[in-house]
């Protein structure tokens, strides 16, 4: 059927609720708002306030609750507006959340879902518009899932739901409109391996979320110059799947890495070490990173295009590292 | 001395409160210990009556160090720490059973993996103190050898003015016997790719696969085992003259200079100079031969590729002895834009940084080499040049010399310069240029 | 039980009072020996003074209820039923401890007691514990989770955001702020607006009473209230629970913040002796009775310092273990 | 200064220019920059080194008078003070 992302998100949780009812939402506008990107449109009336809960503007507060909730038996999706806004909660995720199972000796679990909206691209400038998905990956005792497609975003979250340790859901803010067909009987999906988008030997174009459609188009703009991109949708960053990506880089010897994040201290550095320590004498070319710019987003849409990863940068990348055939 | 918080090691006594004889009781302060912090009450956790002090107040202490000696219930020795609560911990057997008291040492022991049944307590009655178990620690484990590189992959290392291999294009190379000195690169900023190797293997005249060899002799650093190193040295110089024998079409010259002036110049300079800043003749003999480059410049860069590539400055190489044998030639970068004073700085600093196997590897890049063996009162120098450069310039002893001048003999300071220059480069007729160039600086020092 | 007029508390229940805050007591007291000794390491904060607060509100709880507390948790852990051996076996770090050594004299865990708990970041244990109150209200299960911390965190965003929320949603919680006129080095004064916290609590539409945290009883009573109103559906309640503690905040604290004056003051307020003279007067103790007291609790002591010498450390190997989850847990 | 204390000057000026040489096994008669096997720079060190220990420069002039090491000590005794 035809459908969109928020839809698709939507329609996960709306799923989730009906098979099990430890899971609630709680969040700042989920209810009655329908939620400041519309996903949770419509399930107050359907599912009640006890369920569909408004919170104050109490980051710390609700997201520690949520953890609390988690901790005495519930399955909560504790819906935190933007990755901004997260850092008010990052004690809690970081000291409670990741923290509580190993240092309690593996007594409690902490089965929450926290799902985040991230990126830019919407203008509303540099609090608003931080990537910060690749920060949150490492720490150890949370899973960071990164849905791209219509498939992850209606499959991925009951998954998370289920595991019995906390998982982050990062949601790119431009994804929300994407639309396209998506099965009926669209279910569950996993959440532990990287998937190849599109299949290649020149170069491999490793990447995730928000920046997934843009590496897409350059994979074909590559294709009319005879290179034969393959592109790998990482899907989670913790744990990092990287025997897909490794795979592919002994396939086509050059590695482009692509992340909205800042390059300093970021994932693509955590990609690109993974690869000089497993694929290093599988290297025609030194690893390339086509990252943010490490500058805090500018809201004029010219800057804001110029800082974060583009078609046209990533398809430079390609051809400057693959060199011209002879 | 008791352990009063998370990050405290030692403790210095200040003051006592009690002394011999006074009768003390669980929870009471007997003492004040300064620490990083603050000075804090030290508590006595038994009963019983002080019979000894043992520390002096002013003394510093490591924490668990024995204070006084406490007569209370079985007249124990027993420092500030609390006795030795009997558990049914599995004691190694032993014949002469330690004699330990604070469950303290007994952990410290653990810690360190030390078997107590092999110390001799120093504390009073014998008792092993903490201090004598640190003692007794093992050292710590030699530092393991660094993994040599896999067999049969080329260690090859990146010679200076050579363009860059990719690590797969280095394996195909490897794996299909191309010599990677052959082979052109097409890659970003002339980089060898596998593509390259594999073109190069397919054509029928490959060049015999060679060892790729060490440019110059590397900085190594003066170690311990002289032997292995010097000979290791020796074995990558006589690879590169061998090989710069074979490659280079040398042709030498030579000429003998008059240094009266310079000699004069260099007397009259040194005079009212401490010992620190004097000027000695290898500074003039450098300085002549970086400028007269300026005249000569094609005796001044690298033979790569059959073309001549041009040095981006005149990087003097200066060959310096290692005192246990062994020639090592580090640049002093731009030589002919530094003052004398300068280049007898840099001189200094390079030949006892070489000497203690500090070099560094930015500095291993001349651009023509001056050898100066002239101090150990040879005449004149034919030397090898070193590989890609391509030139040599040898000056000899200085000395007094016959010298004709106007029909009349006399005597003269004098030093011979030697040219060894690769003929692909430069003809013998601008070599004689170059000498000569040098000879008419020397004959002006004040311009240096 | 029948209630004595002048002891206001039946003379059996007095006596279990009495043990209870003397088990907390001698335990603490061996913990700073072997701190000193270095059997303990890190931070050590002890309870030393404020024993009657832990004893009256754990004595209201019961086994379905919950528990959240901070860093000073040592005699909650006790008082709530962790064994002295496994609490003092994981002061010293060994894999035996209630958290297998992982969590030390800051992070006690038990999960057959609903003990979630210490938290080492001021504040931080409060979201918990409104959270745990969320879960229990949501399955319409009627348990009361009761959360301690000091005067310190009512300074915190996390205790205004918290208690605001549970007040909002009218959830089951028990707040029990320990106020010991310190926040570590700071006098409450120097820290709070309005030092009077019961006050500053009740304008969030809580019930919020002061109660005087050296009277074991007084504290009992508090909180068995506190309790009964909670279960009946009455939203939380807050004690300012107003006590003293003898020793320094920590063992590295020279305590430069506090004159001994004051301390000495506090002293001759005792919570045991206090109580202990009352029972004496009341004739429902005897010396022997006494004695026995003492020697249960010296017995205890020496019997968890065994247990925690005896046990050995976690594998290294272990190391990585819970950092996640093993396999088919639901 | 006395001789032993000179000697010990000259021995630990040579040592740090030259470390590995054997002062024991030296000619004294033998010329200084062969039997250590050192160039004019490292003889204006060995100077400086010298100069330090006992107060003694010696000007450039004077260098032929001291080129073994007998001549370098007698050299330094007429000079120290």
């Amino acid at each position: 059927m035809k459908t969109t992302y928020r839809e698709a998100m939507r329609a996960a949780i709306r799923d989730a609720m009906q098979r099990d009812d430890r899971v609630f939402v709680m969040g700042e506008d989920v209810g009655r708002y329908g939620g400041c990107y519309a996903v949770t449109m419509g399930l107050l009336k359907e599912f009640g306030p006890e369920r569909i809960r408004d919170t104050p503007l109490s980051e710390s507060a609700f997201v520690g609750a949520g953890i609390g909730a988690a901790l005495n038996g519930m399955r909560p999706i504790v819906e935190v507006m933007t990755v901004n806004f997260s850092l008010l909660a990052l004690d809690q995720i970081m000291n409670n959340a990741a923290t509580l199972l190993h240092m309690s000796g593996g007594q409690f679990n902490v089965p929450v879902v926290i799902r985040m909206t991230t990126g830019a691209g919407r203008q509303v400038a540099a609090q608003h518009s931080h990537s910060l998905e690749g920060w949150y990956a490492h720490i150890p005792g949370i899973r960071i899932v990164t849905p791209a497609t219509l498939e992850d975003a209606r499959g991925m979250l009951w998954t998370a739901l289920v595991d019995p340790d906390p998982v982050l859901i990062f949601e790119n803010g431009t994804l929300y409109n994407t639309s396209g067909e998506l099965a009926d009987d669209a279910g569950p999906v996993d959440i532990d391996h990287a998937r190849v988008r599109r299949d290649g030997h020149d170069v491999s174009l490793i990447t995730y979320g928000g920046t997934l459609p843009a590496t897409m188009r350059a994979a074909e703009e590559l294709a009319a110059d005879g290179l034969e991109a393959e592109v790998v949708d990482l899907r989670t960053l913790r744990p990092l799947d990287e025997e897909t990506f490794l795979a592919s880089v002994r396939k086509t010897h050059h590695a482009v890495v692509i992340d909205e994040g800042w390059r300093s201290g970021g994932i693509s550095g955590e990609i690109s070490a993974r690869i000089a320590e497993n694929a290093l004498y599988d290297l025609d070319a030194p690893v390339v990173r086509v990252c943010g710019a490490e500058v805090p987003i500018p809201y004029p849409r010219h800057l804001e295009q110029a800082a974060i990863p583009n078609t046209s940068r990533i398809v430079a990348a390609a051809r400057e590292l693959v060199g011209v055939h002879a | 001395m008791p352990s009063l918080g998370a990050d405290m090691d030692e403790g210095t006594l200040l003051e006592w409160l009690v002394k011999p004889g006074d009768v003390v009781h669980r929870g009471d302060v007997v003492a004040v210990v300064d620490t990083a912090k603050a000075a804090m009450d030290v508590e006595i956790f038994q009963d019983g009556v002080i019979e000894k002090l043992i520390a002096e107040p002013g003394t510093t202490l490591p924490v668990g160090a024995p204070l006084a000696v406490i007569a209370g219930e079985g007249a124990v020795e027993a420092p500030a720490a609390p006795a030795a609560v009997e558990v049914p911990a599995v004691a190694p057997p032993s014949e002469i059973a330690p004699v330990v008291e604070s469950p303290l040492v007994r952990h410290r022991a653990h810690e360190l993996g030390v078997d107590l049944a092999t110390i001799v307590g120093t504390g009073p009655g014998g008792v092993i103190t903490r201090a004598d178990v640190d003692a007794h620690a093992p050292a710590p484990p030699p530092p393991t050898k660094p993994i040599p590189a896999k067999p049969g992959r080329a260690a090859a290392i990146p010679t200076q003015g050579r363009a860059p291999v990719s690590p797969f294009a280095r394996r195909r190379a490897a794996e299909l016997g191309v010599d990677l000195n052959a082979v052109q690169g097409t890659g970003p900023d002339g980089a060898i790719t596998a593509d390259d190797v594999e073109r190069a293997a397919a054509k029928p005249e490959t060049a015999p696969a060679e060892p790729v060899v060490a440019k110059v002799a590397p900085a190594a650093p003066v170690v311990p085992d002289m032997q292995a190193k010097a000979r290791a040295m020796r074995q990558a110089i006589g690879q590169l003259m061998a090989r710069s024998k074979r490659e280079i079409p040398h042709y030498y010259l030579s000429a003998t200079i008059d240094l009266t002036v310079a000699t004069d110049w260099l007397h009259q300079t040194n005079v009212d100079r401490p010992l620190s800043s004097r000027l000695v003749h290898a500074v003039l003999l450098l300085k002549a031969s970086a400028r007269a480059i300026h005249k000569v410049p094609e005796m001044n860069g690298f033979w790569v590729n059959d073309e001549f590539v041009p040095g981006d400055g005149v990087h003097l190489g200066v060959a310096i002895s290692l005192r246990q044998g062994g020639l090592i030639a580090p640049a002093i970068h731009h030589a002919d834009t530094l003052s004398l004073d300068e280049l007898m700085d840099h001189l200094r600093d390079l030949v006892s940084r070489a000497r203690a196997g500090r070099l560094k590897q930015s500095e291993m890049d001349p651009t023509i080499t001056i050898t100066n063996l002239g101090d150990q009162g040879v005449d004149s120098v034919y030397g090898v040049i070193y590989p890609p450069q391509v030139a040599l310039v040898g000056f000899g002893k200085v000395a007094e010399r016959p010298w004709a001048d106007g029909g009349m003999l006399g005597v003269r300071p004098c030093v011979t310069a030697t040219l060894a220059a690769d003929h692909r480069a430069s003809d013998g007729h601008r070599g004689g240029l170059y000498l000569a160039a040098i000879d008419s600086l020397l004959q002006k020092p004040e311009e240096l | 039980m029948s209630v004595d007029s002048e002891l206001g508390v039946d003379p059996k229940h007095g006596i279990h009072l009495l043990r209870q805050m003397l088990r907390v007591r001698r335990f603490e007291e061996k913990c700073v020996e072997l701190y000193s000794a270095e059997k303990i390491r890190g931070f050590l904060h002890v309870y030393i003074g404020e024993e009657a607060v832990a004893t009256g509100v754990l004595e209201a709880l019961d086994r379905e209820d919950s528990v959240v507390t901070t860093y000073r948790e040592h005699g909650h852990a006790l008082l709530r039923g962790v064994s002295a051996e496994k609490v003092m076996a994981e002061m010293y770090g060994k894999v035996d401890g209630c958290s297998r050594g992982r969590g030390g004299s800051m992070h006690l865990f038990d999960k057959a007691t609903r003990f979630f708990g210490g938290n080492a970041i001021v504040g931080g244990g409060i979201p918990l514990a409104i959270g745990v109150a969320l879960a229990d209200k949501l399955r319409g299960d009627n348990h009361v989770t009761a959360c301690f911390f000091g005067d310190g965190a009512v300074a915190e965003g996390e205790f205004h955001e918290s208690i605001n929320l549970a007040a909002l949603w009218k959830l089951p919680v028990l707040f029990c702020c320990e106020n010991n006129l310190y926040a570590m080095g700071t006098a409450i004064e120097r820290a709070q607006s309005q030092t009077d916290l019961a006050l500053k609590a009740a304008s969030y539409g809580v019930p919020s009473w002061p109660v005087d945290g050296m009277d074991v009883v007084a504290v009992e009573n508090a909180a068995r209230r506190a309790v009964e109103a909670i279960k009946a559906g009455g939203g939380p309640y807050f004690l300012e629970l107003r006590t003293y503690r003898f020793r320094a905040h920590s063992m590295f604290d020279p305590e430069l913040y506090r004159d001994k004056v004051e301390v000495k003051e506090w002293m001759k307020r005792d919570p045991i002796t206090v109580f202990t003279e009352r029972l004496r007067g009341a004739e429902a103790i005897s010396h022997d009775d006494l004695t026995a007291l003492e020697r249960e609790a010296a017995d205890e002591v020496a019997r968890a310092v065994a247990f925690a010498e005896a046990s050995t450390d976690e594998p290294v190997e272990q190391l990585t273990r819970f950092v996640y989850s093993e396999a088919n847990v639901s | 200064m006395t001789t032993t204390q000179i000697d010990d000057a000259v021995r630990h000026a040579i040592g740090a220019i030259a470390p590995e040489a054997d002062l024991s096994t030296i000619d004294p008669d033998e010329r200084l920059r062969d039997a250590l096997d050192i160039d004019s720079l490292d003889f204006v060190r060995l100077l400086e080194q010298l100069q330090n220990l006992t107060g003694v420069t010696v000007p450039e002039s004077d260098y032929a008078k001291i080129a073994t090491l007998r001549e370098l000590t007698t050299y330094v005794e007429a000079h120290a003070g």
